[in-house]
C-alpha cells in the first residue's frame, strides 16, 4: 500500500485525470453520455472535464444509448475519438445493436477502409442494486469478434489500459469495476506505482500479480483483487495460491495462460460475470485445448443465478475472498 | 393535440379532499419511512423515492380500477400503493425482507400480479410491456399504464410503443411524471419539442396537468383512462411535478441550485402542503386533519412494524426461481 | 432417409403445422413478429395461421422489435402465451434489453410469482447474407441465467422442441436454423420417423446419433447434420466418429456431456456461433471440470470472424462437413 | 409543420432534365445489371434493388456536396452512386469480389469513408451513425443524410435520432423513401400517423413529395439541405415511391395486387419512363435521348466488365480486418 501522507484519488478521479490528460493532448477526444458532462458522471468518472472543455468535447446526452451510441460510432468515422460512456453495463440491451453489428463489424465489413477508434467506458458489478444494476456481462461483449475487451483490476491499470484504449484504433469497451471507481487508489492488496503516473499497459498480455506452487487463480477486474486476498487468506493456512490478471478478455493472452497454467497444480477461474457460456469457461477451454491431458485440475467460481436484492442473499452468488478462498479449497480437494 | 372533456362528454371525478390529503400523507410518511431504513442499513442499495410526486399517485389511485394493468419504472413505490398493492409485502421487499419478491426483487423490482403491477430499472423498459398488458386486457375496458419519467421519453422502448399502441388502438395511458430531470440532466438539456406532444405524431393525444394537484392530475387522467376504456386508444398524460430528494438516496443533488429547489419544495407547492391549504381554505375542521395525519402515521407505523416482523429471505432458496 | 413417395414438407412447414395445431388447442397462445401475418413470415414458418385465426390472434408488426418483443412479455404476464418471431437473430441487439433484463429476468425478480411463458422463435445461421444476417449468437442468450435455449437440429426435433418450448412456463428462445427451415423434412441424414408425428422432446437431454469409437463430435442446430456427413466423410478413412446433438444448450445436458466424454478418446466440439467465450468454451470446460486429466483431447472448431459476403470466403469461416472432418483429422493428430 | 421555401428565401435549383434522365437510365441499367448477377450465380446472398426508386438519389446527387455524409440501408445502391461512390469499386463487391470492401462486407455494407457513405442492413441502425457525422461535419456546412425506408421509421433507434438532432441542432437531413411497404407489411399496418410529421414532436419540419419525380423530390430536398447547411437543424423529407422489385431478388411478392403494381409501375408512372416523356414534351431532341440512353448503358457496361476483371478476394486474407 502507499505510504504517502497526501490521500489517494479514488478510481473514479483516476479516470477523469487521464481522459482530462488526454483531452488536452488530443483535440479529437470527445465525451459523451448520461450525466457525464455537469454532473461529471454518477461515479465521477468524468468530472471536470465540462468545466475544462465546455459542452462542444464534453456532451450530456438523453437517455437514448443507440442514438448516442451511433452518434459515437460516426463521429469516429468522421475523425474524432469519442469516448462514450454507457452509465451501467447492464443496459447494454437497449443499444447492443450499435455494439454487435456496428462497431464490432465495420472495421472487417469494409475490408479494413474504415476504423471505428471509440472507447465504450461501462461501469460493471455489484454494489448492490440487484439484478438488473449488478451484472458485468464482460462476456457479452467478449464473444462478438471486433471488439477490443479491457477491464482493469487496480488503480493503476484504470489509467494504464485507459491511455492504451485511447490510442487504439478499434473500438475498445473498457469494463470499470464499480468498486474500482469507488475505492481509493491505495486500496488494492498489492503494491503498486502511483496510479497517476502509469505508462500505457499493453492489451493482450496477463500478469501474474502473486506467485502459489499450490493453485493458481485466473481473474479479470475487481475480481483479481478479491482474489488476491483470497489469497493471502489460504497463505495462513498453507496454500500457496498464484494470482492472474488476465487485464484484456479481447485480446486474450492465450499463449501466457497456457505457460501459467503448465505450471499450476489447480487452477480456478473467478468471474463475477455469469458462469455459464462465459469467460470461465473459455479460459478452461483454452487451457484445456493446448495441455490435455497435461492440463491441472480446473475449477471456476462465478455467478450463476441474477444477482438477488437482499444483500446476505447477494453474498451467496457474488464471489467474495471468503467465497474465492473456499472454492480454492473445494478445487484441492480439501474444502 | 389534447383531449377535449366537452368533446368527449366524460365527467372528472371530484376527489375527497380530505381522503385524497389522508392517501397524501400515508405516501409521504411511506417514502420518509424507506429514506429512514435507507439510513439504518435495511436497505444496502440503490434507492429512489417518490417524495414531491404524491398528487400524481393520488390522482391515479382515483383513476386505476383493481383489473387495471400499472408497469412503473425506478421509482416505483407510489404507484404500486396507488394499485393497491400490498404495502406490507412491498415494504418488506424494500427492506430486503422476504417480502413480495422474497427478497430478490428490490426496490425497482416489484412484481404483484394479482394487481398486474410490476416495475423495472431499466428506464423505458416498461412501456412496451404495459403494451403488452393492454394487448392482452383489450376489449375487457380495463387499462394499462406506462409510467415513464421526463428522462424516458427520449427512449427507443418509449416511442416504439407510442406507435405501436396507436397502430393497434390499445388502452393504454402513458403517464409521464415530468420532475425536470433525468438525474442531473434538465429536460431541456434531453428532450427537443414538448412532452405531451410526444404521441402527436403517432396521432395520440396528449395533456398536460399540475402535478402538484391532485384535483388536476385527475383532471388530465380521467378522459385519458375514458378514452382508454372506451376502445377508442391510447393518450398521454404529463404531470409536471419536482423531486424533493436526490435521484437516489446519497444523491449530493448539486445539479439544482437553491433557489429552483425552493420555488419547488416550499409550502405553496408542496403537494401535501398544497392540499393541506385547500382543507383549511375549505373550512374542513383542524381537528379532522389532524386525524388523517394521525391516521397515515399510524397506518404506515403498523405497516413498518409488519415489514419488520417478517423474516429475511430464505439463503437456502437464494439459486432457486431462475427456470422452473 | 424417407422412402414415402409423398414429398417431405420443409422445416418451415412443420414449425407453421406445429403451431396451426398448438393454437387449435390452446387458445392462449398468440403469434406476432414482422411479417408473419399475411406473408406468413419470411421463411415461411407461420404460413396459413393468420388466414386460420386471423388478425387478434396472429398480429404483423411494425419494424419495432423492442416494443413487440416487450409486448409478448407483458401478454405472457397477463395470461396469454405468445410466440413471438425476431426474423432474424443478428437483430437481437435492437430489443437484448427486452431479453436480458425483463423476460430472462421476471421469475427471479419476483421471486417466483411471475412467469413468462413465451418462445421467442428467430432464424439463425448462415445461407450467404454476410456479417449481418449470418449469425447464430446462441451463446449471447445461454449467457444469461434465466432463459431457455432450444437448439433444433432436425425436422423432427423442430417440432418436438417447438412443442416442449410451447408448454414450457419460462421463457424458451426457440433457434431455428435457416438450412432446417429451408430443407426438407427427409433431408437429415439419418433416420427419422415422420416428423410430424413427433411428440414433445424433452429439454436437457442430449442424443446420440451416431456411435464412433475414435471421436465424439458434439455440436446443436444444423451443426449436427454437418457433423453427421462428416462422420460418413471419415468413416470412408476408417475414423469412427460419433455424433451428439445437444438439443437444448439451455438446460445443457451436462451429466451426458460427461458420460460421452469419458468414453471418447477425442471431442470435437463444432459451433457456427463465434468460438470465443461461447457455446465451444462451455462444453470442453464442463468436461474438462468433471473429468480434469481423464477427460479427452479437446478441439474445437467454430467461427472466428465476422461472416464475409465473398462465398468462397463464407466457405472458410462457416464449418461445412469437409471442414469438420479436417478438424477432426486435426484433432486425431492425422490431419 | 413543413418548410416554407418563400420564407426561408432559398432557391431551389431546376435539374437538367437530359442529365437527370441519363443518371436515372444508369441507374436502372446498374441496378438491373445488379440483377442478372443474381441470376448467373455471380452473388449468392440477399438481394435489395433500388429500381424504382431512382428520382429519389437523382435528386440526391444534386443537393449532396462532396463533403456530405450519407449513410443508407439494405438498399443502398443508388444512394452511394448519386454520392459520387466509385461505381466500379462498388460493383465489384455486389459481384462479390475484390471491391469496395475486399469481399467481405458485399451489399448491404458498402463503405466509402472518402465520401463519408456507408450503409447497414440493420433496418434504422444507420440514423444514429449519421447523427455521429452531423456531430463532427457542424459548423463545416455539410450535411449528414440518414436514409430510412417507411418500415424503418418505427425504430427506436431512428425515433431517437429525431430527438437528438433536434436537441443539438445537428447538420441532418432524413430522407426517407416510403415505398409503402416493409416486406409484406404496409405502411399503413406499421406506422401511425403520417411519416413527415414524425419529426414533429421534436420540432423538426417534414414534407412529403412525389418520389416518381426528380424535381419534386429536390424541391422538397434542398431546403431541408440548405436548412442544414446554414445551421438551423434537422429535417424530414419523405419520397413517396414504389418499389417495382419484390423485397429482395426472388421475393414472390404476393402480398401487392397486380392493380397496384400496375397503377405504379406503367409508363405513366415509372420515373424513368416519366423523366424520358417529360423530355419529349419538352421537345428534346429523340437523338438526344436515344444518345443518354446509349451512354447510359455504355457506361454500365463498361463499369460491369471492369468490375469483372477485379480479381476474387483473396482467401488468404479472411480472417483479417477483424482488429488490428
Ligand atoms: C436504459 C437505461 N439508461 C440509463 C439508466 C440510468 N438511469 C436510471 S434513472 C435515470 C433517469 C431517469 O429520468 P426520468 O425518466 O426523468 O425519471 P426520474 O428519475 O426523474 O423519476 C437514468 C438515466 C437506466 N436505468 N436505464
Ligand atoms: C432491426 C431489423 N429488423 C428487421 C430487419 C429485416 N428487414 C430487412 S429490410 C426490412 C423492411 C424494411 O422496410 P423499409 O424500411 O420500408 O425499407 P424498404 O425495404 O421498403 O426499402 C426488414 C423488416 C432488419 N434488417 N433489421
Ligand atoms: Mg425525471
Ligand atoms: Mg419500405
Amino acid at each position: 500500500m502507499s505510504t504517502s501522507t497526501k490521500v489517494a484519488p479514488f478510481g473514479s478521479q483516476i479516470v477523469a485525470e487521464t481522459l482530462l490528460e488526454a483531452m488536452t493532448e488530443d483535440e479529437r477526444i470527445i465525451v459523451l453520455g448520461e450525466d457525464v458532462a455537469r454532473l461529471g458522471g454518477v461515479f465521477g468518472a468524468t468530472r471536470k472535464l465540462h468545466a475544462q472543455f465546455g459542452s462542444e468535447r464534453v456532451l450530456d446526452t438523453p437517455i437514448s444509448e443507440t442514438a448516442f451510441i451511433g452518434a459515437a460510432i460516426g463521429a469516429a468515422q468522421a475523425g474524432l475519438r469519442p469516448v462514450v460512456e454507457l452509465m451501467f453495463v447492464d443496459f447494454l440491451g437497449v443499444c447492443f445493436d450499435q455494439i454487435v453489428n456496428q462497431m464490432a463489424k465495420h472495421r472487417y465489413m469494409s475490408g479494413g477502409r474504415v476504423t471505428v477508434p471509440l472507447v465504450l467506458r461501462t461501469a460493471v458489478g455489484c454494489i448492490g442494486a440487484a439484478a438488473q444494476h449488478s451484472q458485468v456481462l464482460s462476456a457479452s461483449f467478449a464473444h462478438i469478434p471486433g471488439l477490443k475487451v479491457a477491464f482493469p483490476a487496480s488503480p493503476g491499470d484504470l489509467r494504464g489500459l485507459l491511455l492504451t484504449a485511447l490510442a487504439d484504433p478499434d473500438p475498445v469497451v473498457f469494463l470499470e469495476h464499480k468498486w474500482l471507481l469507488k475505492t481509493r487508489a491505495d486500496s488494492q492488496p498489492w503494491h503498486e506505482d502511483e496510479p497517476l503516473a502509469v505508462e500505457p499497459v499493453e492489451f493482450g498480455r496477463l500478469r501474474r500479480l502473486r506467485d502459489g506452487g499450490d493453485i493458481t487463480i485466473v481473474a479479470a477486474g475487481y475480481m483479481v483483487q478479491l482474489a488476491y486476498l483470497a489469497a493471502q487468506e489460504l497463505a495462513g493456512e498453507g496454500i500457496e495460491a498464484g494470482v492472474i490478471d488476465l487485464r484484456t478478455l479481447v485480446p486474450l493472452d492465450r499463449e501466457g495462460l497456457v505457460h501459467e497454467a503448465a505450471s499450476a497444480p489447480t487452477l480456478l477461474v473467478v468471474d463475477d460475470d455469469y458462469a455459464d457460456y462465459g469467460m470461465s469457461g473459455e479460459i478452461i477451454a483454452s487451457i484445456a485445448e493446448a495441455l490435455g491431458p497435461e492440463a491441472p485440475r480446473m475449477r471456476r467460481h462465478a455467478v450463476d443465478v441474477p444477482i438477488p436484492a437482499n444483500k446476505a442473499l447477494e453474498e451467496l452468488v457474488v464471489p467474495s475472498p471468503t467465497s474465492i478462498a473456499e472454492a480454492a479449497r473445494a478445487a484441492l480437494g480439501c474444502g | 393535440m389534447t383531449f377535449d372533456c366537452t368533446v368527449r362528454s366524460c365527467t372528472v371525478s371530484s376527489l375527497n379532499p380530505l381522503r385524497t390529503y389522508q392517501t397524501m400523507v400515508t405516501m409521504r410518511i411511506y417514502e420518509e419511512a424507506v429514506g429512514a431504513a435507507v439510513e439504518t442499513g435495511e436497505v444496502h442499495g440503490e434507492m429512489h423515492l417518490g417524495i414531491g410526486q404524491e398528487a400524481v399517485a393520488a390522482a391515479l389511485a382515483a383513476a386505476l380500477r383493481p383489473e387495471d394493468a400499472i408497469v412503473s419504472t425506478h421509482r416505483p413505490h407510489l404507484h404500486a400503493l396507488a394499485h393497491g398493492v400490498d404495502p406490507v409485502a412491498m415494504l418488506a421487499e424494500l427492506l430486503e425482507r422476504d417480502g413480495l419478491s422474497r427478497g430478490k426483487g428490490g426496490h425497482m423490482h416489484l412484481f404483484a400480479p394479482e394487481r398486474n403491477f410490476m416495475c423495472t430499472g431499466i428506464v423505458g423498459a416498461g412501456a412496451p410491456i404495459a403494451a403488452g398488458y393492454a394487448l392482452a386486457l383489450r376489449g375487457t375496458g380495463a387499462v394499462a399504464v406506462a409510467v415513464a419519467g421526463d428522462g424516458a421519453m427520449n427512449q427507443g422502448a418509449v416511442l416504439e410503443t407510442l406507435n405501436l399502441a396507436a397502430l393497434w388502438n390499445l388502452p393504454m395511458v402513458f403517464l409521464v411524471e415530468d420532475n425536470g430531470y433525468g438525474i442531473s440532466v434538465r429536460r431541456e438539456d434531453a428532450s427537443a419539442g414538448v412532452l405531451a406532444e410526444r404521441g402527436g405524431s403517432f396521432g395520440i393525444p396528449g395533456a398536460t396537468c399540475d402535478g402538484t394537484d391532485p384535483q388536476a392530475v385527475l383532471d388530465a387522467l380521467e378522459p385519458a383512462f375514458a378514452r382508454a376504456r372506451g376502445g377508442e386508444g391510447p393518450a398521454v398524460v404529463v404531470a409536471e411535478v419536482y423531486r424533493f430528494r436526490g435521484h437516489y438516496e446519497g444523491d449530493a443533488d448539486q445539479y439544482r441550485s437553491p433557489e429552483e429547489k425552493a420555488s419547488w419544495m416550499g409550502e405553496d407547492r408542496d403537494p401535501v402542503h398544497r392540499q393541506r391549504a385547500l382543507l383549511v381554505a375549505q373550512g374542513t375542521d383542524a381537528s379532522d386533519i389532524e386525524a388523517a395525519e394521525t391516521a397515515a402515521a399510524a397506518t404506515v407505523g403498523g405497516w413498518l412494524a409488519a415489514a419488520r416482523a417478517l423474516p429475511m429471505p430464505d439463503p437456502a432458496r437464494v439459486r432457486e426461481d431462475v427456470i422452473a
